[in-house]
C-alpha cells in the first residue's frame, strides 16, 4: 500500500503558550485566553482572528480536574470564536498531539485556510491521589487499574523490562532528570525554572529558615541518589523521574502554504505528520520499547521524506525520565540499547550532538496533560526561528520534530516541522 | 450470565470461582487473555472458553509505594509497598497482575524472567471483598 | 468569504449499531464490536478491515461513565484498528456528530481512504443522580451548574420562553412523545420498543399482578397528563418529555466516493457537512431558538446545494421533545412559531408530509449520548436504501439529514446524505 | 487577588462581598456579565470590574424537583422544588441565577419578563456555606 498524503500543504505561522505551573483561580478559559494572546503576539505580520475558520482543542479531562466536560465551545467562546466549528480531541497526554492533526488535516481537505489549535489542561485544583484516580482512567480500567497499576507504575515497568535487558540504571535516569533540569531552567515559562543545583540550595535554604541542621551533599548526583531528598514513588521511579502535576495552555495557528507568507517571512511548514495506536501493555511483546512511537515516526519520516538523522530540534515526551531514553531509540536516533548511554555520554544535552527537550521537556517545563503536546511545538517555533534566548541552539537549525505519547503509549503522534 | 458475553465480566466471574480463563476463537484457533468477545483477525468468529495453566515468568515489575485508591484501602502504602507486574504465561499472552512471594525490600534483586505461578487473593475495597487475580513467586 | 469545500467527496458505505438500552456486563468496548459486526454486515459487497486507514470515535465521557478514558486505541484494539490512528473526538451529545465530520475530514483532506466512525457510551452502570451529575459538566459549572440548573432543567427553560412567546403548551410535548413512541416502537434496536398504549397495558399488568386496583386512562393523551404516570421532573418537562438513560454504540464506514461502488450500488454520499459552536445558554439574545443549527444547517444546505424542502428523511435531536419542535424551525422546515402547530398537525408523523425520526429519535430509540449522532445516520443509511422496514418511508426518499446537538445547544453538527 | 484575573474567581470573590460585578473593556466599552478577562471583539483590551444595578427581567425559567448534588444537598427535592432561570440584566446582558419569591405550586402562572431584583443567598454545600447569586420578583 503506497503511503497517503495530505492533498495541501499546512504552515505554522504563530505559536505560544501561557505559563505552565500551579495556577490558583485559573480556569482552562483563562489559561487559553494567555496562551492565545501569547500567541498572537508571535504572528510576525499579525491577523484578524475572525479570519479562523475552524478551532481544534486537546484537553484529557477537564471534567473530572475542573468539573467541566464539552470544553470546546467555552474554550472557543473565550477567545471569540464562535459560530466556528470547535471539536476537541482527547487521547490522554496526546490529546494536543491528536487536536494537531486535526487541524492539520482541516486545512488539507479544504474546508478551512485557517485553523486555531489548542491544549489545555488544569490538574492543580485537585489534590494529588485525586490526580493520580484520573490519570489512572487512562490505563486499562478492565486489566491494569484492578492489578494495582498507577500511571508512574506502568512507566516504571517499562523501565525495569530496559534496565533487564540493556544495563542502564537508576543512575541513568538521574542524569535525564539533570539534563532537563538544566534546559528548564533557561525556559521562563518553565513550571521549575530551576537546576537541581537550585533545588539543594532552596532545600539548604529552608532548612537554615527553620533553624535546622543544613543538609550537604557532594554533588547533584549525591542529591538525586539521596532518598530523603529523592524518594522513590515507584521504584524503580522516584519523584525527580516524574513529571509534575501542571495547569497551562498552548495555541498554535495554522493556514495553507500558500498562505504562509502573509503572515510572517519565517512560516514552518508541517512535512511530516504520523499517528498511531496500539494495545496496552500486557499484549506487548516487547516492554523494552514503544511501537506506536516507532510505527508514528516512521510514517512521519516518510511523509517528510528525511531520516532520523536530519532532525534538529527534538522534542520528546517525557513524562517519566526513562521515557525520554527509550523515545529516544524509537524515534531512530539511537540503536536498541544504545539510547541510555548515549544519555549518559551528554549526547542528548543542549551542547550535544542531538539535543532532545532544550525547553526543559515535560519533566521541567511541566506536564498540562492536553496542552503537552501543543507546547512542545511552542518549543520548536522558537527554536526553528532564532527566537530560544538563552537555550537557542546553535548552527541556524531548520528541522524539528514533537514526539507525544498518550497513555503508557497507547497512542503516538509525531510532526515534523521545517523552516525553507 | 456473563460468561456468555465471553468479556471481562465473563472473565471476573471466574476470577471469583478461582479460574483464570482466557477465550479460544472457535475458527482461528487464537487465544485471547485477557478475552475478547470478537475475532479480529478472522473478523468475528465464536469464542469459548478455555482455563489457563497459571504458569508462567515474569516481564516487568515496579514496587509501588503511593498506589491507587483501591490500593490504599486494602492497606498499601509508602510503608508497606507492594508489587505489580506484568506476567506472560507459558500457552503465550501475558497478563497485568499483583505479584506476591518476593522480597519487596530489595528490589534491585527482583529479576525478569523469574517463575511465577497463579494465586488468588482477596481485597477489601469499600465494604465489599473482591477477588483479583495474583503470582507468586516459585 | 466565499464558502469553502472539501476537496475530495465522501461516501457512506455501511452503518451499524448495538441495540440501545441497559446492557449490565458489557463496556463500551463489547458495545462497539456489536455495532461494528452489525456495519460490516451491512456492506453489500464486503470490505477487509485492514484497508481501514484510521478511526475516528465519538465518546462523552467513558472516564465518568465506567472509568475508562482515553478510549480511542482501547476501542479500535477491540476490533483489530491498531496500529491505524484512532482519536477520540468529544463535544457532549454532538460527540457522534463531530467524529463523523472528522471522518469525513480525514478522507477529503487525502490522508485516508476508508475511515471506520464510532460512538459509544455506557451510562447504565451508574445510578441516576450520578448520571445527571456527569451530564451536567456539559452545561457551564461556572455560571449555570451553580444557579442550579441540570440538563432537563436548561431545555426546560428554553421550552418555557419557546412556549411564553409562540403558545405552544405541555400537551405540545406530550405529542412529540406520543409520535416518537409510534415509531420507535417499529425499530427492534430501539430501548422502548413501546408505544405510549403499551407502557398503558404495562402499567396496568403489573397493578393487576399485585392486586392493585388497575388504573384506567381513557387515551394515551389522559395517561401523559397524569402526573402519577407522568411526573413533573423539571417543570413544563415531565418524565416521558426527556429521552432515557442508555448503553449503545454505532458505527460507520466511509470511502472516498470514487470507490464506494467497489462496496455497495447504493452508496450515500455525504453532500453536506455544517458543524458552528455557540455561547452558554445566559448568552443568547434569543432562548426559543437554537442559533448553533441554524448555523450548521445553513452551512450544510449551502454544502449540498439543497434546501429544508428537499430533505425527506430527518433525524434531530430530541434529547427532549421540545428540542425536536425548535429543531424543526432551526433547521427551515417551518417558520418561527410554526413547528409546535405542524407537530400537532400531525405533520411531522411518519405519514405527515415531513416525517420527522422515523427511527423513534432519541426519545425512544435511546440516547447513548457519545453514540446518539452515529445512530442518527443508521436510520438515514436504512431509509434513503429502502431497508427500514415495518417503519419504511414511501416514495423511494434519496435525500436524508441528521441534526446532532451538543450541551444546551453550544455545538451543533448537521449532515446531509444522498442517494443518487 | 483573583479580582486581577478579571475571571470566575474575581466574580465569585464579589459574590463574597454580596456584589454582582461585570468587566468593562476599557478600549471597546463592551460589558461583560459573566466577566471576561479578554476582550474578543478588540482582541485584548485592560479591563476594569463595573457594578450591576440588579436590576432586570426573567427571560427563561423551570421549576425543578431533581436538582444537582449541590442544590439536594441544600434541601431542595420533589417535595420543595425550587426556580432556576435566566434573567436579562437592565445593563443588556443575561445571567443565570436561582429565582425566589414566585409561587412554585402554581408554575404555569410565573410570567417571563416578570420585573427582578437581585438577591443573595446561601446554601450549604458538604460543610461549608456558599453564598450565591439569587433573583426575586419585585
Ligand atoms: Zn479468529
Ligand atoms: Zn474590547
Amino acid at each position: 500500500m503506497a503511503a497517503k498524503r495530505f492533498n495541501r500543504g499546512v504552515a505554522l505561522v504563530g505559536a505560544g503558550m501561557s505559563s505552565f505551573g500551579a495556577f490558583p483561580g485559573k480556569t482552562t478559559r483563562d489559561l487559553f485566553v494567555d496562551a492565545f494572546k501569547d500567541m498572537q503576539a508571535s504572528v510576525d505580520k499579525g491577523f484578524d482572528p475572525k479570519d479562523i475558520d475552524e478551532c481544534y482543542f486537546g484537553n484529557y479531562s477537564s471534567s473530572q480536574f475542573e468539573g467541566q466536560g464539552f470544553t470546546a465551545p467555552f474554550i472557543a467562546n473565550a477567545v471569540g470564536m464562535n459560530p466556528r466549528p470547535a471539536i476537541r480531541a482527547e487521547n490522554a497526554c496526546a490529546s494536543g498531539g491528536s487536536a494537531i492533526r486535526l487541524g492539520v488535516m482541516a486545512i488539507a481537505s479544504g474546508i478551512a485556510d485557517m485553523v486555531l489549535v489548542g491544549g489545555y489542561e488544569k490538574e492543580t485544583d485537585q489534590p494529588t491521589e485525586k490526580v493520580t484516580e484520573i490519570l489512572a482512567t487512562a490505563s486499562d480500567n478492565l486489566y491494569e487499574n484492578v492489578a494495582g497499576f498507577t500511571f508512574p507504575g506502568l512507566y516504571a515497568a517499562l523501565a525495569t523490562a530496559y534496565m533487564h535487558r540493556y544495563g542502564a540504571t537508576g543512575e541513568t535516569m538521574m542524569k535525564v532528570a539533570l539534563q532537563n533540569h538544566e534546559n528548564g531552567a533557561l525556559n521562563p515559562k518553565a513550571q521549575f525554572g530551576k537546576k537541581i543545583g537550585d533545588f539543594i540550595k532552596m532545600k539548604q535554604r529552608s532548612a537554615e529558615k527553620k533553624g535546622k541542621p543544613v543538609p550537604q551533599w557532594d554533588d547533584e548526583m549525591a542529591f538525586l541518589r539521596d532518598p530523603r531528598a529523592n524518594p522513590v514513588i515507584s521504584w524503580p521511579m522516584r519523584l525527580f523521574d516524574c513529571s509534575p502535576v501542571s495547569d497551562g495552555a498552548a495555541a498554535l495557528l495554522l493556514v495553507a502554504d500558500d498562505m504562509a507568507h502573509h503572515f510572517t517571512d519565517k512560516p514552518l511548514h508541517i512535512i511530516g505528520n504520523g499517528v498511531a495506536s496500539g494495545v496496552a501493555m500486557h499484549d506487548r511483546t516487547d516492554l523494552t520499547r514503544i511501537e506506536t512511537a516507532t510505527e508514528a515516526g516512521r510514517v512521519a519520516y516518510e511523509m517528510a521524506k528525511v531520516s532520523p538523522k536530519d532532525i534538529q530540534v527534538c522534542e520528546v515526551h517525557d513524562c517519566f525520565t526513562m521515557t525520554q531514553v527509550i523515545a529516544t531509540e524509537d524515534l531512530g536516533f539511537f540503536g536498541r540499547g544504545e539510547g541510555w548511554k548515549a544519555l549518559e555520554e551528554g549526547r542528548t544535552a543542549r551542547d550535544g550532538d542531538r539535543p532532545i527537550n532544550t525547553s526543559g521537556g515535560l519533566k521541567s517545563k511541566g506536564h498540562p496533560v492536553g496542552a503537552s503536546g501543543v507546547g512542545q511545538v511552542v518549543e520548536v517555533w522558537k527554536q526553528l526561528r532564532g527566537e530560544a534566548g538563552e537555550r537557542q541552539l546553535p548552527g541556524d537549525p531548520t528541522l524539528g520534530l514533537t514526539h507525544n505519547l498518550g497513555g503508557s503509549g497507547q497512542v503516538c503522534v509525531v510532526n515534523i516541522f521545517e523552516r525553507k | 450470565m456473563s460468561k456468555d458475553f465471553y468479556n471481562a465480566a465473563g472473565f471476573y466471574e471466574y476470577v471469583d470461582e478461582k479460574k483464570l480463563m482466557g477465550t479460544r476463537c472457535k475458527s482461528s484457533g487464537e487465544l485471547f487473555v485477557p478475552p475478547r468477545p470478537f475475532s479480529p483477525s478472522c473478523s468475528g468468529g465464536e469464542m469459548e472458553w478455555v482455563e489457563m495453566s497459571g504458569k508462567g515468568k515474569l516481564e516487568a515489575f515496579t514496587v509501588t509505594l503511593y498506589g491507587p485508591t483501591r490500593m490504599v484501602e486494602a492497606g498499601y502504602g509508602p510503608k508497606n509497598p507492594y508489587c505489580v507486574g506484568i506476567v506472560r504465561l507459558d500457552e503465550g499472552p501475558a497478563i497485568s497482575a499483583q505479584i506476591l512471594g518476593l522480597d519487596l525490600t530489595k528490589p534491585e534483586e527482583i529479576k525478569i524472567g523469574t517463575p511465577m505461578k497463579l494465586t488468588f487473593l482477596e481485597r477489601t475495597e469499600g465494604e465489599e471483598k473482591k477477588t483479583y487475580i495474583g503470582f507468586e513467586a516459585t
